[in-house]
């Protein structure tokens, strides 16, 4: 697409998309800092972790202000519009990451290191498939490729799949050792967490989408498939 | 004809349906418009809707009011102006020369750029219509006719105790909704309107557009407007012409929330040039 | 129709009877409408056209002049009696020509003792001054006195109206060959022509005349038989009683051919007599008399005699009127109307100003003339009838006019201009000398020439502050005495003779194409350089 | 020396000393301002030429309101230092007789080639004229130097960076036009006090009401001064002239702006100014020549139809009826014009809006743009009759001089341009009844058209202020 | 505020904002109907529920495509664009609502009937509470009040209280019947659930706090209290 | 308020180069403006920063128009027109009797509703001022000034091959580009535009809105504008005024999305009347 003729609204708009990559970055990090973290029962690197979701946070309040901004002064259309109106849905599922990322970290601090190995690992494996899934979803959104957007769509009932596994796994664990409840409740809950997350990045690949084609985030069947995500059960 | 009418008239009557089922008014067909040797209008094929209102908008010189314009033939009192192509309304096509524009253009009515009353009272302003139409048969009804269309037009609460004052006095928004009134007095089907708020202030506009929304449950309204975003606000279709041409034409919330059309996402994103 | 206010429900009511009746009616009255005013301006045109013919035939006639090519004998004894050779005294000796002239022609025409009443005919023919040409030449070569010298000499107006086909109607007609002629030229002759059809010919073309002529007076018959030329006094069969009129005093010879000349009026009635036509048949006749152009009309100064009026002296007066006009009314008019429309502050004295100037306009110019007979000629005391007064008195007359089309050339500069010079930092006065009167500068030119047009046409002003005077001489400058073209052209067409018409219509021809430049320049000048804003 | 000076041609020497005196004030001020900005000219308040036009204008005007008011009241000092001069027997001999008296000597005196008229007296008298001429002249071209001068050093002295040359010059020049504008009302105030004063003068000699409603006018005898009978025949003459130009000019007007191709319009627009152009005694002429005969004719005509009771119509050689048929003719442009402008000036907006309406052509004019157009199109009108009213040299030609009242038309009627042409063509005497009455007449006239020209100039603008 | 010149757009706006009251109403109703099947072991009201969610998901389309057209065809500014931002963040946050409730509903599938009273008990006063906190909220939203937004924010407080101890209650069933894990710790997800839905709610008050301040919502002190709500300990 | 300016301007200041840091440029002080008997302003008080671009809104007649000519003295040419109050440019009140308003003028350029190009050369146009005002010594002087001039008002590339071609012949958004030339040629300090954009169609709009963009680098720009999107869009700080009255005054940003006065709410979200 060739550029505004005031280019100080082209400029406005692609500041605003490098800043929701940055804050993508942020978040993929967080993702990965969080689960090592868990992994290594390093509890510096998980109070360093809650403290980068500042960051984010803060970013997503530029982020906001811009496209409020934007709205009110640029009266963005067409292609503007969804593009500011995704960026809007993207900035929200990226600080959402961060505060997950955040209280992974948090229940982080809570665990006792004496965990059972076998969950963590879960923890990692499922943190780094979501990782992936949100670093695809930013690409696509770098690149506004609605193909990429659709692999990202599928990648979520992996994530999924992950959850329940895990989380059938610890529920044994847990009556195995009535002890260990409370440190695996946590972990259930950052399975949890990581799915969410997978929501999320899913929810930036349908934004994506609408940005490109114009079609609804919240198309009917779409939608539906998402909200069920909600539930670990099918 | 009178069968076209009569027809008409039926489809009219068969009260407010939903804007979606609304039929079409006119039908525009492969209109060609040469001014002198200079070709103003290429081609264009276009069928609007009735009871709903259709945008036309374009950069400058792009020729949506000379098309406009040929829906009620005022491209006739231009000496140069040539159009070829059909145009039906109600099924008769309008171009024929068997019409006589003078009862066509009392079928379509029109308002302009710059608000243009008759210097005559409003009254006057107002029953001018109706009378070279004959279509009041007495004082009594032609008062009727007069605070009919000054309501329709909204104005009638504010010039209700001076309709013997000239209509030149009032106001550039009251002015143009006087010619609004004025050309609902005669009944048409259709209005045209070429830029109608492009002389008004904010607020004059925003009051034009409003009664320009009421209207359009009764008329088939077409507007021709530079402003992208008084199209967004008063039209269910948008038509986007460029050089002559159409580019793009359809829903107004497509048009502006997803065009299909490169050259009509650039114009209305601001990207052309 | 129920009720029409219920809304496009009841459009269907154009297309009835009623409607399309209503309409055939509109269409009717628009095609009357139109017809209106094709036929107002079909009667302006009709009216400019036959103003123009009626003008231009009767100029015809003055643009040529008939002249009698005359080999004369300049002799001493008449034009330099006291033989000095002094060019002057021979230029002023107008009579002893116009005596030489006179002798010489009644030695070719008249017998010796001919009576005084036909040697005033005879020399009615020419006017006294016709001879000043001669006098002049004659004083620039005096070597040429005494030699046979061949002179044109302009042919009295009568004359030369009646050789324009003017006069009276006439007919010419064959009449056959002379079968007999007895009597005697000094009583009266009695001639037989050879055949009876040319007699009834004669009779009819008489009868025929006399019903033209208003008067019903009986028409006049001139018989040409050989060379002589005879009034027709009474006819009987084929024998008709004639009296000689010009000349070789003979009878005609049998065969000789025979012409009439028949003339609606008789001779009391026209201002050339029988004896004079018949002279210039037969000057005609000998290939004597010569058509020319009228150089005089423009060479000329005004005369008491048609013939010899010409527009030089009024041509200059005008040009000097116009010059002093234009002198006051451009420079002060340009500047007036910059004052009014850019600097003047609006207040009720500047649009005291303005109605002032507006009203100015349109005083009818016989007060400008009363004013000028006030003031310049009563209280200031300058003289009459000169170029300066009339230049003032038209000065102030075309002001209002130039101030008006200046101001309005400045109108239409559009404000714009104005407010862009501004707001770059330039002055009032800069903005307005620098764009806004280059801007209206074609339409002040056009405004000022069409002032100076309407100014050279107008005449009652001027015949109040006494440009009315006879002025036979060229003036030579704003202080001189002098005339201009429209006065001559009254004073002209109030003249007397009838030959003053033709010569009137001249003088206008000429006004005429003063004005048609003028207005040209104005229209080129509106052409190169109209802007529309 | 004196006498040299006494008879030079002195204006055109006084132009070009003084347009020489201005360009080097130009020069010397633009230099100073140049050296004061040391290059730097958009430093100065005004630009450096602003400051040559300052020291020039300072140099001139003074000089030239000395000149100006030599040239007015030079000659008056001259005359009274004379008058002083000269002997008691002649100065006794009574104000005009002496003023004539030294208007003799002038005029011999500015005469170059006067000789001597043998009269010891006059022509000393008129050598001291000549001499103090000179004198005066020396003098008033001495003073005008000193005044350049001054003005020059003052001007100078007033250059510095700061200072507004510019504003200066501008309100030079804004002085000058002023003076110009000044020039139109001082017409008019010219106008209205020499008639109001020759009138005044007039109806000192006869009654005012006598003049205005009295009906009998015989003013070459000096007899009879009651103007009705002028009043009627301009007015008959002014109807029929309307008669023939409102209908003609007025739909010649509609045609043209509503109905007529450019083309059409490119040729005929012009037509009709040409009969504008052409001058009033042209069509004097024609009225006399063309015109009058053919009503004379057509009244003779008519007189000779039966039931038409033996001189019916005057059937005069001038007649009203031939002044107000060409008249009428001449009017034509001027209505046609003036409506055509009024007409265009209805803006296309609404015609739009009639057509669109479903007006055809012919309502559209006659019932939107006539209606909008019509205080424009009245006041046009209202200008043609008082021009027809004013029109002289028609009428003069034309109209006959008989002072009469009568309905019939080919009867010669006169009208008061007609008697003010009358008596004051030819030498007149600012003294006589006769003479004054001309005035009498032509402040009437100059009042009626005033009213006139007023109303509807007041229309004009009103109609104007409308679309603008 | 007088309505605007042009009807149609205070309409558009009307009805959106009638449209969110609606929804509104609906997850009220939700989050009580999915409560008293848990509470009363009502399998039949819980699959209502979740079918319910379905209106709200419908609803929220409506509503986003509501909003993308007032901006793109209005352009709203000032008050007005507020308004329409925070609408979109309502409609948010109300959908997330019934997608909780419907969590709930779903979990309440998984019971079997025969948990711990007091766990149900507290999760059954804990809905009292969040529900009451929504009615407030969309009253607040309704009514424009931004006193009654700022005590909103208030009762969250209260709320995750509630979270905590019926987190550490339940963890105690488990220890104390570790056959009763599985159930509990969806009784657990339920009360972080509604936990979740009193977090929104808390967003709704913000949000209309933004609507009628025009102050940020994202405002750094208000957020990072938000932020933290995340987790259930501090 | 202060407070609050402080806090937006510092996070704006992340985005783009700090405005904050500007001067103030022009500071008008209780100026009142009467036409004849009527005030057309009233008692208003703004300080306009340096290089930066403060947009005048509100209803037609509102008195922005009159208040922006009061800037460079523009009013001084209206006969009736009386301004009093002071106006401080860099210390200087340029309402006082001594400052020639011609020089002022050169100081602070002004483009108008209309393009006005003179009907003169596109070299002479811009020409013109500094011939005047003597700030180019010979033709080398001169053609550099114009190409400048031209370069910044991004119209050298479309001209430099017809500099003697008349500027009248170009479109409208190139005159108005080629007046705005003309204004930066004298130097000026303070650009004042009063409605550039309303003779014009959106993309010769956008144009002349990029190039104020830019110029506002250099540049004290006020701009008077009735289309709201406008200022929203190129200005900095907005002042809407009402009645003759400063209602609200403040960065843009904050009056389109959360003003103070409820005037400025109601007529920028178009509840007027």
């Amino acid at each position: 697409m060739p550029d505004h003729i005031v280019t100080a609204f082209t400029d406005e708009l692609e500041h605003l998309s490098a800043n929701l990559l940055r804050m993508g970055g942020l978040a993929e990090s967080m993702i990965m800092d969080a689960s090592r973290a868990v992994a290594t029962f390093d509890l510096e690197l998980a109070r360093e972790v809650i403290k980068r979701d500042r960051a984010i946070d803060e970013l997503e309040v530029e982020a906001e202000k811009a496209i409020i901004r934007l709205i009110a002064l640029r009266h963005p259309m067409a292609g503007d519009l969804r593009a500011v109106l995704g960026a809007m849905k993207l900035a929200g599922d990226i600080e959402r990451i961060g505060d997950l990322c955040k209280n992974i970290a948090k229940r982080c601090l809570e665990l006792n290191g004496d965990e059972n190995r076998a969950a963590v690992k879960g923890i990692e494996r499922m943190s780094r498939a979501v990782s992936h899934q949100l670093q695809m979803a930013l690409d696509c959104y770098l690149r506004q490729d609605i193909e990429a957007a659709k692999t990202v769509l599928d990648m979520d009932d992996d994530i999924d799949d992950h959850y329940t596994s895990l989380f059938r796994e610890t529920l044994t664990y847990m009556m195995e050792d009535p002890r260990q409840i409370g440190s695996n409740t946590h972990l259930i809950f950052m399975a949890k967490n990581l799915e969410r997350i997978g929501d999320h990045a899913t929810n930036i690949a349908k934004a994506v989408y609408y940005m490109v084609t114009g079609e609804a985030t919240t198309g009917a069947k779409v939608e539906s498939r998402l909200a069920d995500d909600e539930g670990e059960q099918r | 004809m009178d069968g076209n009418m009569e027809h008409f008239t039926q489809t009219k009557s068969s009260a407010r349906a939903d804007a979606a089922s609304a039929p079409i008014k006119v039908d525009c067909q492969n209109i060609d418009v040469y001014y002198g040797d200079k070709q103003a209008i290429e081609d264009i094929s276009l069928e609007i809707e009735d009871r709903s209102v259709t945008a036309f908008i374009g950069p400058s010189g792009c020729g949506k009011s000379t098309f406009l314009r040929c829906i009620n033939r005022m491209n006739d009192t231009i000496e140069s102006a040539k159009v070829t192509g059909k145009i039906f309304m109600d099924g008769a096509n309008i171009n024929d020369p068997s019409i006589d524009p003078v009862l066509l253009r009392s079928r379509v009515g029109m308002v302009f750029q710059k608000p243009n009353p008759f210097p005559k009272s409003i009254y006057d302003n107002i029953a001018y219509g109706p009378r070279i139409h004959g279509l009041a048969s007495g004082k009594a009804e032609m008062d009727e006719v007069v605070e009919n269309s000054l309501r329709k037009a909204g104005l009638w609460e504010e010039v209700k105790d001076r309709l013997p004052a000239p209509g030149t006095g009032l106001s550039g928004g009251q002015q143009q909704r006087l010619c609004i009134a004025r050309a609902i007095a005669v009944s048409p089907e259709v209005i045209l309107m070429d830029e109608p708020c492009s002389a008004l202030d904010p607020i004059a506009t925003a009051k034009i557009e409003e009664l320009i929304d009421e209207l359009r449950e009764r008329y088939c309204i077409v507007i021709v407007t530079h402003s992208m975003q008084q199209a967004a606000r008063v039209s269910q279709k948008t038509a986007f012409f460029h050089l002559g041409k159409l580019i793009e034409y359809g829903d107004t919330e497509r048009i502006f929330t997803n065009p299909e059309h490169g050259r009509t996402q650039d114009y209305i994103t601001g990207r052309f040039g | 129709m129920s009720s029409p206010t219920e809304g496009p429900a009841n459009t269907g009511s154009f297309v009835t009877e009623e409607a399309l009746r209503r309409l055939k009616k509109r269409h009717g009255a628009e095609a009357r409408f139109k017809l209106y005013g094709q036929l107002a301006i079909g009667i302006a045109i009709v009216a400019l056209v036959t103003l123009l013919i009626s003008i231009f035939g009767q100029a015809s006639s003055a643009f040529s002049r008939h002249v009698l090519s005359y080999d004369l004998n300049i002799e001493a004894s008449y034009v330099d009696p006291d033989g000095t050779r002094d060019p002057d005294e021979i230029a002023r000796n107008v009579s002893g020509f116009n005596l030489m002239l006179q002798d010489q022609l009644a030695d070719e025409f008249l017998p010796e003792d001919a009576d005084r009443n036909v040697q005033r005919e005879l020399y009615g023919m020419f006017t006294r001054l016709a001879v000043l040409p001669i006098a002049r030449a004659t004083a620039d070569s005096p070597e040429t006195i005494g030699s046979e010298q061949i002179f044109n000499v302009a042919l009295a107006d009568d004359i030369d109206l009646f050789l324009k086909g003017g006069v009276s109607a006439r007919k010419s007609i064959e009449i056959g060959e002379v079968a007999a002629g007895e009597g005697a030229i000094e009583s009266g002759v009695t001639l037989t022509l050879a055949s009876q059809d040319a007699t009834e010919k004669l009779g009819a073309t008489l009868t025929e005349l006399t019903r033209t002529d208003v008067d019903n007076a009986p028409a006049v018959a001139l018989i040409k038989a050989g060379n002589t030329w005879y009034r027709l006094e009474g006819s009987e069969d084929r024998n008709l009683s004639l009296t000689y009129l010009a000349g070789p005093r003979m009878l005609p010879s049998n065969g000789a051919a025979t012409e009439a000349l028949v003339l609606a009026q008789s001779q009391e009635n026209r201002t050339v007599t029988d004896r004079q036509i018949a002279w210039t048949e037969i000057l005609r006749a000998q290939g004597r008399i010569k058509s020319k152009i009228n150089t005089t009309l423009f060479t000329n100064s005004d005369s008491t005699y048609p013939e010899l009026a010409g527009t030089a002296a009024a041509i200059v007066g005008s040009l000097l009127t116009m010059l002093v006009t234009a002198l006051l009314a451009i420079p002060v008019g340009i500047f007036a109307a910059v004052y009014l429309e850019e600097f003047a502050p609006k207040n009720k004295l500047t649009s005291l100003i303005e109605v002032n100037i507006n009203n100015l306009a349109a005083v009818p110019s016989i007060v400008f003339g009363l004013l000028g007979a006030a003031v310049f000629i009563n209280f200031m005391g300058l003289p009459r009838s000169v170029p300066l007064v009339g230049g003032l008195v038209l000065g102030l007359l075309v002001l209002p006019t130039v101030i008006i089309a200046s101001r309005a050339a400045l109108t239409a500069v559009p404000p714009s201009i104005r407010t862009a010079a501004l707001g770059v930092g330039a002055s009032k006065t800069q903005s307005v000398f620098h764009h806004v009167l280059p801007l209206a500068a074609p339409g002040i030119m056009t405004g000022a020439i069409i002032g100076m047009a309407r100014a050279l046409g107008e005449t009652a002003p001027l015949l109040l502050i006494g440009m009315v005077a006879f002025v036979a001489e060229v003036p030579d400058g704003p202080m001189d005495e002098s005339t201009v073209l429209p006065v001559l052209i009254y004073k002209w067409s109030t003249g007397a003779e009838r030959a003053w018409e033709p010569q009137t219509a001249a003088a206008i021809i000429v006004l005429l194409v003063f004005l048609v430049l003028m207005n040209l320049i104005a229209i080129i000048l509106r052409r190169r350089f109209e802007r529309r804003w | 020396m004196l006498e040299t000076f006494g008879h030079l041609p002195v204006a055109w020497l006084l132009f070009a000393v003084l347009a020489a005196a201005a360009f080097m004030a130009f020069y010397v001020g633009r230099t100073q301002a140049v050296g004061i900005a040391r290059g730097y000219t958009s430093q100065l308040n005004s630009q450096p030429n602003y400051h040559g036009y300052f020291v020039a204008m300072a140099t001139i005007a003074p000089a030239a309101i000395i000149l100006f008011l030599y040239l007015l009241f030079g000659e008056s000092l001259v005359r009274a230092q004379i008058a002083g001069e000269l002997p008691e027997r002649i100065r006794a001999l009574g104000e005009l007789e002496l003023g004539q008296y030294i208007d003799r000597i002038s005029e011999h005196a500015t005469r170059r080639d006067a000789l001597a008229t043998g009269n010891a007296l006059f022509d000393a008298t008129s050598d001291r004229y000549t001499d103090l001429v000179g004198l005066s002249r020396i003098g008033a071209i001495l003073l005008a130097v000193l005044a350049a001068a001054g003005g020059f050093f003052f001007g100078r002295s007033r250059l510095s960076g700061d200072f507004r040359a510019r504003a200066r010059v501008e309100d030079g020049i804004k002085f000058l036009l002023f003076l110009c504008a000044a020039i139109a009302v001082l017409t008019t105030i010219g106008i209205v006090a020499s008639l109001l004063f020759e009138a005044l003068r007039f109806f000192s000699r006869v009654n005012v009401f006598s003049f205005l409603f009295g009906t009998e006018w015989n003013a070459q005898t000096g007899a009879d001064f009651g103007a009705i009978p002028l009043f009627f025949g301009t007015f008959l003459i002014a109807f029929l002239a309307m008669l023939v130009a409102a209908p003609i000019g007025l739909f010649s007007a509609i045609y043209l702006s509503e109905y007529a191709s450019p083309r059409v319009r490119s040729i005929v627009k012009p037509i009709l100014e040409l009969l504008a152009g052409i001058p009033t005694v042209v069509y004097g002429f024609f009225a006399l020549q063309f015109v009058a005969p053919i009503v004379r004719a057509s009244a003779t005509w008519i007189n000779g139809l039966p039931f038409i009771p033996d001189g019916f119509l005057a059937a005069q050689p001038t007649s009203a009826l031939a002044a107000g048929l060409v008249m009428g003719i001449m009017i034509i442009p001027f209505v046609s014009s003036l409506s055509d402008d009024v007409i265009n000036a209805v803006p296309q907006t609404l015609r739009d809006g009639a057509y669109a309406m479903g007006a055809t052509k012919s309502e559209t004019v006659k019932q939107v743009v006539m209606p909008a157009a019509l205080p424009g199109v009245i006041a046009a009108l209202l200008l043609a009759v008082s021009r027809a009213i004013g029109e002289t040299m028609i009428v003069v030609m034309a109209a006959g001089q008989r002072a009469q009242i009568t309905p019939d038309p080919t009867a010669d009627l006169t009208t008061i341009t007609v008697q003010i042409v009358a008596l004051l063509t030819g030498d007149t005497e600012f003294d006589s009844a006769k003479t004054l009455s001309a005035f009498a007449l032509g402040f009437v006239l100059f009042i009626v058209t005033l009213i006139f020209n007023l109303i509807a100039l007041r229309v004009v603008k009103k109609y104007r202020e409308k679309y603008e």
